[in-house]
C-alpha cells in the first residue's frame, strides 16, 4: 500500500497514470453530459411555476456545486501540500483553481439568465448569489496570488496559505451575507430556489452532476499534467515523454 | 418540434444557459490542452538541468 | 517567558518610535479616509436624507478602503532593510511577533481612523447615539481588519508588486465586517439596539486574534525564504 | 555542536549543490568560498534556519533543527546582506532591539566599549539613516560583539568595510573563536584571521 502510494507521488508515474486516467474521466462525463441535457430539456416534464424556465437548473446547480467543490478540494490539496511538503499536492491546488472559477462565474452567468425571467433583473443581491460573487473573488485571489511571484514554489505555497485562510473564511462569509440578505429582503424572491422537484426532475439534476464532476475531475486531471510538467522542468524523464496530450 | 425550441417563451434564456456552458467547457478543455502542450514545450526546450556540483569540505588546519 | 513579553514589548515600541518619525505616512490613510468622504456628498446630492441614508455604508467603505492603504507599509520596510530575517530567526515565537506587530499597526492606522470617525460622521447628519455605536462598532471591527489584512500582508509582502493584489486578497475577507458594521450602524440610526451585530463584531476579532498571527507567522516564513 | 548531514541546497527549484556534509565544534571556523552564484549566500541563509534544505538534515546540539527553534534562535547569531537596521532609529534604539529581540540584555555601558573601536564613538545617538553604508555594517558588527551567541553565520562580513575594519573583524572572530565560539563565514577575501583551531574550508562549485 505505502510502496504503491510511493509509487504514485513520483512524478514519472503519476504522469504516466494521470494520462492513462483522463478517458476515464472524459467518456462518461460526455455521455452523463448529453444523457443529462436531453434528459433536462426533453424528458424531465416542466415545471408547473416556471414551465420550461426552470430547465436552467439542469447546468445552474451543477456548476453552483462544482465552484464550491472546488474550492474546499483546492484548499484541502494546498493543507496536504503545507504539511507534508507534497509538489503534487500543490500542482493539483494549481490545477483546481481556474477550473473552480470558470464554474463560479459559469453558476452566476446561468443564474444571471435564469434571474431575468424571474426576478425581472439581470441581478439581485441574493444571499446565494452574492456569496458565489465573494467565492469568485476568493478564487482570482488564489490565482493572482501564485500568479505574482516569480519563484514558483513560493508562490505554491503562498497561495495555498491562502486558500486556506479562505476555506475557513467561507463559513463566516456565507452566514454573514445570508443574514444581511434576510435582513433587507423579504422571503418573495425564494422562487428561483426550490420549483418543488419531482422525481423525474431530480434524477436527471443527478445525472448532470455526476457528469460534471467527472468533467471537472478530466479537465483538472489534464491541467495537472502540466503542472507537473512545469514543476519537473530540467528533470531527466521528461526526454521521454512524447508530444501527445 | 418548434414548441420544444420555443421553452415556453423562455427559449432565449434556457439556450443561452447551455450555450455558454458548452462554450466554457470547450474553452476548459481547450485551455487545459493548451496549457498540458506549452508545459511539454518548455520541459523540452530547457536544457537539462546541469548536475548539481559537490561541495568540497577541506581541512585547512 | 518574560524574555518573551520583554522582546514583545522592544518591537512594539520600535514599531512606534519609526513611524512617529513619520508621522507624515501615518496621516496619509487618514486624509484619504476624509477625501473619500468628501467625495460622495460631491457625488450624489447634499441633500441631508439621502447623506444620511448612505452615510453609514459610505463611512464604512471609507475606512475600509483607507485601512487598505496602510496595510501595503506593514512589513514592506521590515522586508526591505532585513529586519524581518531578524524576527524570523528570533528565539521569540514568530506568531506572537506578528500579533505585536498588526495590533501596533491598528494603534497607529485603525484606532485614529476610529476617532476621526465621530467627526467627520456629523458630515452625514447620524443621529448623535449612532454616531457612537458607529465608533464603537468600528474600534471592534477595525483590529480584525488589520489582523486579517496583516494575512495578505505577509503573504505579498515579497513582491514588488504587491499593492494591486493585495486589495484581491483582503476585501472578499473584510465583508463580514462589513456587514455587521453597517448593520449595527443602521440599527442604532433607527433607534434599536445595536447589541447583535456588536457582539458578532466582537466574536470575529476573537476569533482573528487567535487564528490570524498564525497564518502570518506562516506567511512571513514563506515571504522571507 | 552544529552537523550537516548530506545537505543539498537549491534555488528556485534548481539545485546548486549536494552531499555537503560537515561537523563543526567549540572553536572551529569554516569558511565558505566558491564563484559567484555557486550558492554561499543560499547555503548560509539554510543554516541559519531562513530557507529549507532542498535535501538533508540539520542539527544543533544532537537536536535536528525545526524552523522557530528557541535555543538555535538564542545561540545564532546571522549577519547577512542587510544588516536589519531602522533608517529612523538611532544607533543604540536599533541595536537594543536586536539584543533584546535575540534574548540577550541590553546594556548601555558595553554598548559604549563596543562602539568605540569600530568608530562610532559619538554617534549612537545618530539616526542610522545619516550613517555611511561602511558605518551601517559597522553597526552590525557591534551586535554581532554584544549577543554573546556561540554560532556566528557570517555572510560576506568585510564588505563595505576599510582595512581598519577588516582587521576588527578578524580581531573578534579569533577571540570569539578562542572563547569556545563557532563561526561559518561566506567571504570572498582572505578573513585574516590568527586562530590557530580547526579550520574548514568549504568549496563550492565546480
Amino acid at each position: 500500500m505505502w510502496l504503491w502510494f510511493h509509487k504514485l507521488g513520483s512524478p514519472p508515474h503519476f504522469y504516466r497514470t494521470a494520462g492513462r486516467l483522463i478517458p476515464w474521466f472524459a467518456i462518461p462525463a460526455a455521455l452523463l453530459l448529453v444523457a443529462g441535457t436531453l434528459g433536462g430539456l426533453v424528458i424531465a416534464p416542466a415545471d408547473y411555476e416556471q414551465g420550461d424556465g426552470f430547465r436552467i437548473i439542469y447546468v445552474h446547480v451543477p456548476s453552483a456545486y462544482l465552484a464550491m467543490f472546488g474550492y474546499v478540494a483546492m484548499a484541502i490539496a494546498a493543507a496536504v501540500g503545507l504539511i507534508w511538503r507534497m509538489k503534487l499536492a500543490f500542482a493539483f491546488a494549481a490545477a483546481c483553481a481556474p477550473v473552480g472559477a470558470a464554474f463560479t462565474f459559469l453558476c452566476l452567468a446561468t443564474g444571471s439568465l435564469w434571474g431575468k425571467p424571474m426576478w425581472g433583473v439581470w441581478w439581485d443581491w441574493d444571499g446565494r448569489m452574492t456569496s458565489m460573487l465573494v467565492l469568485l473573488f476568493l478564487y482570482l485571489g488564489v490565482i493572482a496570488l501564485r500568479g505574482a511571484f516569480d519563484d514558483a514554489a513560493k508562490g505554491d505555497r503562498a497561495a495555498a496559505l491562502l486558500a486556506i485562510v479562505g476555506v475557513v473564511n467561507i463559513p463566516i462569509i456565507k452566514f454573514s451575507v445570508d443574514w444581511w440578505n434576510t435582513l433587507h429582503q423579504p422571503a418573495t424572491l425564494s422562487k428561483l430556489s426550490a420549483p418543488s422537484m419531482t422525481m423525474d426532475m431530480l434524477g436527471w439534476l443527478l445525472v448532470m452532476i455526476v457528469g460534471h464532476m467527472l468533467f471537472f475531475a478530466a479537465v483538472v486531471t489534464l491541467r495537472l499534467r502540466g503542472e507537473v510538467l512545469l514543476r519537473e522542468r530540467g528533470a531527466r524523464w521528461i526526454r521521454g515523454v512524447d508530444g501527445r496530450a | 418540434m418548434r414548441e420544444f425550441l420555443l421553452m415556453d417563451g423562455y427559449w432565449a434564456y434556457v439556450w443561452s444557459s447551455w450555450a455558454l456552458t458548452l462554450a466554457i467547457m470547450v474553452w476548459l478543455i481547450m485551455a487545459a490542452r493548451r496549457h498540458h502542450r506549452r508545459a511539454l514545450l518548455e520541459a523540452a526546450q530547457e536544457t537539462e538541468a546541469p548536475l548539481p556540483a559537490r561541495a568540497a569540505v577541506k581541512e585547512l588546519s | 517567558m518574560s524574555g518573551m513579553l520583554a522582546a514583545a514589548l522592544a518591537l512594539a515600541r520600535r514599531d512606534l518610535r519609526a513611524a512617529l518619525r513619520r508621522w507624515g505616512e501615518l496621516a496619509l490613510p487618514l486624509c484619504f479616509f476624509v477625501i473619500v468622504l468628501t467625495l460622495f456628498p460631491l457625488g450624489l446630492a447634499p441633500e441631508r436624507d439621502t447623506l444620511a441614508a448612505v452615510g453609514p455604508g459610505v463611512l464604512w467603505v471609507a475606512a475600509l478602503l483607507a485601512s487598505l492603504l496602510a496595510l501595503e507599509s506593514l512589513f514592506r520596510s521590515d522586508m526591505d532593510d532585513g529586519s524581518m530575517e531578524q524576527l524570523v530567526l528570533s528565539p521569540q515565537p514568530l506568531a506572537l511577533m506578528a500579533l505585536v506587530k498588526a495590533l501596533t499597526h491598528w494603534l497607529m492606522s485603525g484606532l485614529p481612523l476610529v476617532l476621526l470617525t465621530p467627526l467627520v460622521a456629523q458630515a452625514f447628519y447620524l443621529p448623535g447615539n449612532a454616531i457612537w455605536v458607529l465608533a464603537l462598532a468600528l474600534f471592534l471591527a477595525t483590529p480584525t481588519l488589520s489582523l486579517i489584512g496583516a494575512v495578505a500582508a505577509a503573504l505579498t509582502a515579497s513582491l514588488r508588486r504587491g499593492a494591486g493584489v493585495l486589495g484581491i486578497l483582503v476585501l472578499p475577507l473584510a465583508v463580514p465586517l462589513l456587514v455587521f458594521g453597517a448593520r449595527a450602524t443602521d440599527l442604532a440610526i433607527q433607534g434599536q439596539s445595536a447589541a447583535g451585530p456588536l457582539y458578532l463584531l466582537a466574536a470575529l476579532f476573537a476569533l482573528a486574534v487567535t487564528l490570524a498571527p498564525l497564518a502570518i507567522a506562516a506567511a512571513l516564513r514563506i515571504s522571507v525564504d | 555542536m552544529l552537523e550537516l548531514r548530506d545537505i543539498a541546497v537549491a534555488r528556485s527549484e534548481r539545485v546548486l549543490f549536494d552531499g555537503l556534509s560537515l561537523g563543526l565544534g567549540p572553536g572551529d571556523l569554516a569558511t565558505v568560498v566558491g564563484p559567484n552564484g555557486a550558492g554561499k549566500t543560499s547555503l548560509l541563509r539554510v543554516v541559519a534556519g531562513l530557507s529549507r534544505a532542498h535535501a538533508g538534515s540539520l542539527q544543533w546540539r544532537g537536536r535536528p533543527l525545526e524552523p522557530g527553534d528557541p535555543v538555535y534562535g538564542r545561540e545564532r547569531l546571522y549577519l547577512g546582506h542587510q544588516p536589519g537596521l531602522k533608517a529612523d532609529l538611532s544607533v543604540s534604539e536599533n541595536l537594543r532591539f536586536l539584543l533584546e529581540l535575540q534574548g540577550a540584555g541590553f546594556d548601555p555601558e558595553a554598548l559604549e566599549t563596543c562602539l568605540a573601536p569600530l568608530g562610532l564613538g559619538g554617534l549612537a545617538h545618530r539616526p542610522v539613516r545619516a550613517l555611511s553604508a561602511g558605518q551601517r555594517r559597522r553597526v552590525a558588527l557591534a551586535r554581532m560583539r554584544l549577543c554573546g551567541s556561540l554560532l556566528w553565520l557570517l555572510d560576506e562580513p568585510l564588505t563595505n568595510l576599510d582595512v581598519d575594519g577588516q582587521a576588527l573583524v578578524a580581531r573578534w572572530l579569533d577571540e570569539h573563536l578562542a572563547g569556545g565560539g563557532l563561526a561559518m563565514v561566506a567571504s570572498h577575501a582572505p578573513l585574516g584571521t590568527r586562530h590557530p583551531g580547526r579550520r574548514l574550508e568549504v568549496a563550492l562549485g565546480r
